[in-house]
């Protein structure tokens, strides 16, 4: 065993922190690290930054140098989420197009497909969303009614997608279609490289219980794409989304780093509060609780380096990742379900008036989305029966 | 042996859920949310009506003279419909405040008021950075040739509707003591922002204020845990009547909801999930029946009975709310469908006036078991 | 709402406790209440034990007048329950033909069989078990494997029976066999009431966790019976089984009110145990553990009043009885679960050497019978979603 | 980055499994709960000759001078088979109180014959009513002309294969101390009956019992609290070895159990069941390796590697066993089976030398909870 960085690991960190003091938005470090609310001014914000990264180098370091990446090791993605959660960086607009699309088009994109697109998902020139769900297809994807018709040449889609993230600020969707009705419920699926800036698009966006607006419902009507726009072979397009949801090798990076600082930032304040002039640490089922978190929380960030030492070992990743994925979304929710307690009737308030972090009532009500998105619990838990522990196979799949 | 509702507080339910249908159900809650806080108004005259406000109160203020048991219905009942306002503060706190502490001019000139809609009375306690239960204030109370004048700053008070006085609490020589204050008299009063944008609360500042002395000097902390007995039991049934919309919505959604060619209550995850939520709601409901039956009849172990009663249902709202979500999946996040507010409401009440650490603490006391000579009965009495 | 009991219930309870008083074996009241170890010893004090009730008039109070009960009103029985549990008196060593068995024949045996077992019952002359279970037949008793051929004028039976209560006290077996190969997995059953003494019926205990050995394996080589033994009619016997299922109106009482005997006995343990001169339920945390099994237990009490005064009211039991049995079993185990767990390192202590009561650590390991026995919690959790809730039946049902 | 096991160690684990397949996994704890005891006696011996009796003890007393992390696959494998005897006492707590506070003549005539097992060495410690870091004893040391004489009752001590030495704990006019006893001067032992049939425990009574001083006077909770380390260590390993062994069975039971025409395991409440026992165990296996690099390295940070392993794995350990009964059914409940030893066992070690309130609280002090100077690096380490 050994947790220690090589001396080019910890090369690659300095000159990323480095790199970050001198280019993080005006304010960033100094904790003023509010988005703009306008939409057009919010998009242009995170717009600017992809841009400084891509013109750091930064954007998309695990690409091929060829392509514009770094070849960076694991470990190096696995410092630069560590370095990027510590700062709290604004988020990467483009984290499709980046992590996602670009990957599974470099495997598997046309010729034409790779010059198109692989340089502006860099650039930040051209950002990308993700059309899967659908108001009938949440945890079971194979359900999808979104349907591509040809006519003329011309591929017709029709249909819902909806939690499109970034689809209110995207120029292109990667598009789960129905193409054909079939047998094989993963068979007759399509995907396109949808071009969202024509007529038959339209997004609405999704409000969040937490207030925010991250997700949208897109409507398609006749709109439009070619056969240039198609993935893979039409009618495999399963296969493709697959191959898409495999890239994310260092996924859950950031939200293990993530939430390990949201911990220190709940023991932070169960130190700074005081009730009659006691601080709440000192009340014995306070201090129990967080010792509890901190064990399951510090217990899922040691897995997750047994995972990855095993993809290290073993050159991919193993269906271990679900099982990251549900310690650590379970865990966000019963951390700020525990900070929320232990702020005792004050805990009601929010945002300036609250009691020490005006952003953690928020984070509560947003945690109940963790177990949710990205397949849910309770599917998590079928996957990891059954591709992990080897169980039958639930009812209707 | 009956451990139900009589046929009449059934009925008297019928009553309300159908007013509280024609209201639009938690579409009250939502206009609050808009900032169309005269709703608000309009239940208040609704709930006079309908004699709802009137049912703690005696006759000879107007009252129906009726107990914690017919509260038991209209709390479940707008618990369920998540209605915004001050009815629990007003009803199940203020009222038994006044009706067993005040003095006869101060029911006369309340109380009567409050049975026929004409006035809602919030209570401010809290003051920053101070437990439920403080061991002194830092509002003070001062003697003045017609009374008392109050000085200091109140948070957290309730305030949706605009009470027309505040029940305070306040330190004078005496020790902690319970005064009256006209709400025209607070110097200023600043909204909060909550978690529960249905509810409305403030931060009040008294600067001199006249008051009005409630009961006895010094027995501000003795009166207040009475009259809470009153308001907990109230509490429980309107978060019960939360438990049970949510487990019917949650089963209702489970039936239609088709995942993976299947209702997704076909699926034990979900199933199971559903059940041991029904699980929590049968005993939340038989514990607040329970509770409101000890209070009513102010026996022996009424405090117990309430106090277990909370400590049980504040959590299990929480956890049959944050449940109900999870099982909705993506839709359950979004603020189009209620059950975030349900969670949201959940969270507002879990440590008003006391948390569940709090409520198992007074029931384990109250059970006798920090001292020697209290022996438990080997066949329950019932 | 009304807990007060009539003047006619109180005048039930205390002829009961007087007669308790009198009737109950010699130092049982003063807590000498262990039962002889040598298996025929044990039987026999059952059996003059239940004879004794019999005697008293207490051996089957529900049963009508006619058959020597006493038409005991449903909060009679509660009272009935209230009492043994309050003296722990000994077990009814024959439970099953009293409140099984006899209620079943009374609907729908024959003439001859209500002559030939009721009064033996009764008396305890005659001892009762029940067949139901097999090694593959758990949770679902459809797929007894148990086969009763019909040749001249016999049943000839074979198969093997598990968890078969009293078997190796009892005379005659009320059982569950397959006389059908059948579509519908309900039809072919059929059940006997077999005769216990005989060559083709072997008998062997099983050894629970324990180390108490109240359950049986029954093997059956040959076993014979008669169409005089036959309940209701051949092939039919689903019906029968629901039939006698639904007999026990009042079955949960007596583990209620254990339940709530056994968390007093918890807590006279925390308030009498110290650790260096210190009660344990002075400890917060132990204090706020048992206040919230309190409450819980308390509310299960609660809730079988709501039940019993629905049945009250609507004349009959609904399936409200299986959400009692899962609260009641899950907390049973939970109790003894904490129980063990506030003893400290000497919780490990049994019999003789235990830090406070004799048989606490017996009755944990005896608690993890309790959420198995009678139908699972995952069974009742099925049962209680689709009968109460009205969720769609599960896979496989 | 490299959190795993190296090849050396897993290959060690192979070898150690198949000695624990050959003496026929299970069957040695069962022989102990037929009173085969002298099975103990050839495990040692089986130890000694496979090396693993001398792996934490150096080269100069004939061992093999390895760390804790070696010991990792040792007690994973006989925690695996509920491996019956002393074997984690003797090498993970005597020999590190031995190593680090012994004299060399101790050392010489102590380790050497533990390295080839010939000597097994328990812990005495604790007392009837008493906590586990009392703040006294009863029992008493006594300066004699060659030593000391010690004098007192000792309880729910581990005997299983009569350790030749016990290192226990008596008052001194300098405080807490710890001392040797050879058991041959035992005054009395009286076996106990525990929850654990697979253990021996006993209470020993010393009458004037000769005595050899073990490290300095006064020091001897510091000198626990520092071996204990290393005995968590190891205890956690041994509990996550039952873990896997679990998790291993209830999988495999529930793709083969068929009820309603179906391996049990495809019922969501099966299958869920047993991945929370695998997240478990995962969990646990992180943190326990974790701890035993922490305690080889002698990091910072070792206190709270071991103490907040202990506090989630003595618990997570009696769950599983748990959970793992009731997913089998029937015959989970039922003494043929292996499953209920190992909730025999989890219950035997959830309290051993301190329970998951003192380990919780012991990873909160060590985090610096309760010390105003004390702050959390922004970027874990790793």
């Amino acid at each position: 065993m050994d947790f220690t960085f090589t001396k080019k690991e910890e090369k690659f960190r300095s000159e990323l922190r480095g790199w970050l003091e001198q280019n993080l938005p005006e304010g960033w470090l100094k904790g003023n690290r509010k988005l703009p609310e306008d939409s057009k001014l919010y998009s242009q914000f995170l717009r600017d930054w992809q841009r400084s990264l891509y013109e750091g180098g930064w954007a998309a370091i695990a690409w091929p140098k060829e392509y514009g990446g770094r070849d960076a090791t694991l470990i190096e993605e696995i410092v630069y989420h560590q370095e990027m959660v510590r700062v709290q960086s604004p988020p990467l607009i483009n984290y499709i197009g980046i992590h996602m699309v670009a990957p599974t088009l470099m495997q598997m994109g046309t010729v034409t497909q790779k010059e198109e697109f692989i340089e502006k998902i860099l650039t930040g020139e051209q950002v990308w969303s993700q059309g899967y769900s659908e108001p009938s297809a949440g945890s079971d994807l194979s359900a999808i009614q979104t349907t591509a018709v040809k006519k003329d040449d011309k591929w017709v889609i029709n249909g819902q997608k909806v939690w499109t993230s970034f689809a209110h600020v995207a120029d292109r969707c990667f598009l789960l279609t129905k193409t054909e009705k079939s047998e094989g419920k993963h068979d007759g699926i399509t995907v396109f490289l949808l071009d969202m800036n024509q007529p038959g698009v339209e997004t609405v966006p999704i409000v969040q219980m937490d207030g925010h607006q991250e997700f949208n419902e897109v409507y398609l009507t006749d709109a439009i794409a070619t056969d240039a726009d198609v993935v893979g072979e039409v009618g495999k397009g399963w296969k493709v989304l697959i191959a898409l949801m495999l890239h994310e090798r260092s996924g859950i990076a950031a939200q293990v780093f993530t939430l390990e600082q949201q911990f220190n930032r709940v023991v932070e304040m169960a130190k700074a509060v005081q009730v009659c002039g006691v601080s709440l640490i000192e009340d014995p089922f306070v201090e129990d609780g967080l010792a509890d978190l901190y064990t399951r929380i510090n217990g899922a960030k040691l897995n997750y380096y047994r995972n990855i030492t095993h993809t290290l070992k073993n050159g991919k990743p193993g269906p271990e990742s679900s099982l990251d994925k549900l310690l650590v979304s379970e865990l966000t929710k019963e951390l700020f379900d525990f900070a929320m307690t232990i702020q005792g009737h004050a805990g009601v308030l929010m945002a300036e008036e609250a009691l020490f972090d005006s952003d953690m009532q928020a984070q509560y009500l947003a945690s109940f989305g963790a177990t949710i998105g990205g397949g849910t619990s309770e599917v998590q838990r079928n996957t990891i029966g059954e591709r992990i522990l080897g169980l039958p196979k639930d009812l209707g799949r | 042996m009956d451990f139900a509702l009589n046929e009449e507080q059934e009925l008297f339910r019928t009553a309300i859920r159908k007013y509280m249908t024609d209201l639009g159900k938690t579409d009250i809650a939502r206009s609050v949310i808009d900032g169309k806080l005269e709703v608000v108004t309009r239940v208040t005259a609704g709930f006079a009506e309908m004699g709802i406000s009137a049912i703690p109160i005696s006759e000879e203020q107007d009252g129906l003279g009726l107990g914690a048991l017919d509260l038991v219905p209209v709390f479940e009942e707008t618990g369920r419909v998540l209605l915004p306002g001050i009815q629990l503060e007003t009803i199940a706190l203020a009222v038994p405040l006044i009706n067993n502490y005040g003095t006869q001019v101060q029911k006369s000139n309340l109380l009567s008021k409050v049975a026929i809609g004409e006035s809602t009375i919030s209570v401010a306690w809290y003051e920053q950075n101070r437990g439920l239960t403080p061991k002194s204030f830092s509002t003070i109370a001062g003697k003045t040739t017609s009374g008392y004048a109050v000085t200091g700053t109140k948070t957290l008070v309730a305030v949706l509707g605009n009470p027309d006085f505040f029940i305070t609490g306040a330190q004078t020589a005496e020790g902690k003591s319970l005064f009256l204050i006209k709400a025209s008299d607070v110097a200023s009063r600043k909204i909060l922002s909550s978690i529960d944008e249905t509810q409305q609360i403030a931060q009040l500042t008294f600067d001199q204020a006249p008051a009005e002395l409630l009961g006895e000097l010094g027995e501000a902390t003795q009166m207040l845990d009475d009259a809470l007995l009153h308001f907990n039991a109230a509490l429980c049934s309107s978060m019960v009547g939360g438990m049970d919309e949510l487990v019917h919505t949650t089963t209702e959604y489970a039936k239609i909801r088709v995942q993976f060619n299947q209702p997704i209550g076909r699926f034990q995850a979900v199933k199971h999930g559903i059940v041991n939520m029904k699980l929590d709601l049968e005993t939340a409901r038989s514990l607040s029946y329970y509770a409101a039956w000890a209070v009513e009849n102010d026996t022996a172990d009424k405090q117990t009975a309430v106090h277990s009663a909370r400590s049980f249902i504040s959590k299990a709202y929480i956890k049959a709310a944050a449940d109900s979500i999870q099982l909705h999946g993506g839709i359950g996040f979004t603020e189009e469908l209620d059950v975030q507010l349900y969670l949201k409401r959940a969270r507002y009440y879990e440590n008003y006036f006391g948390s569940v650490r709090d409520s198992r603490k007074k029931t384990a006391h109250s059970l006798g078991w920090h001292t020697k000579s209290t022996k438990q009965t080997p066949v329950p009495v019932f």
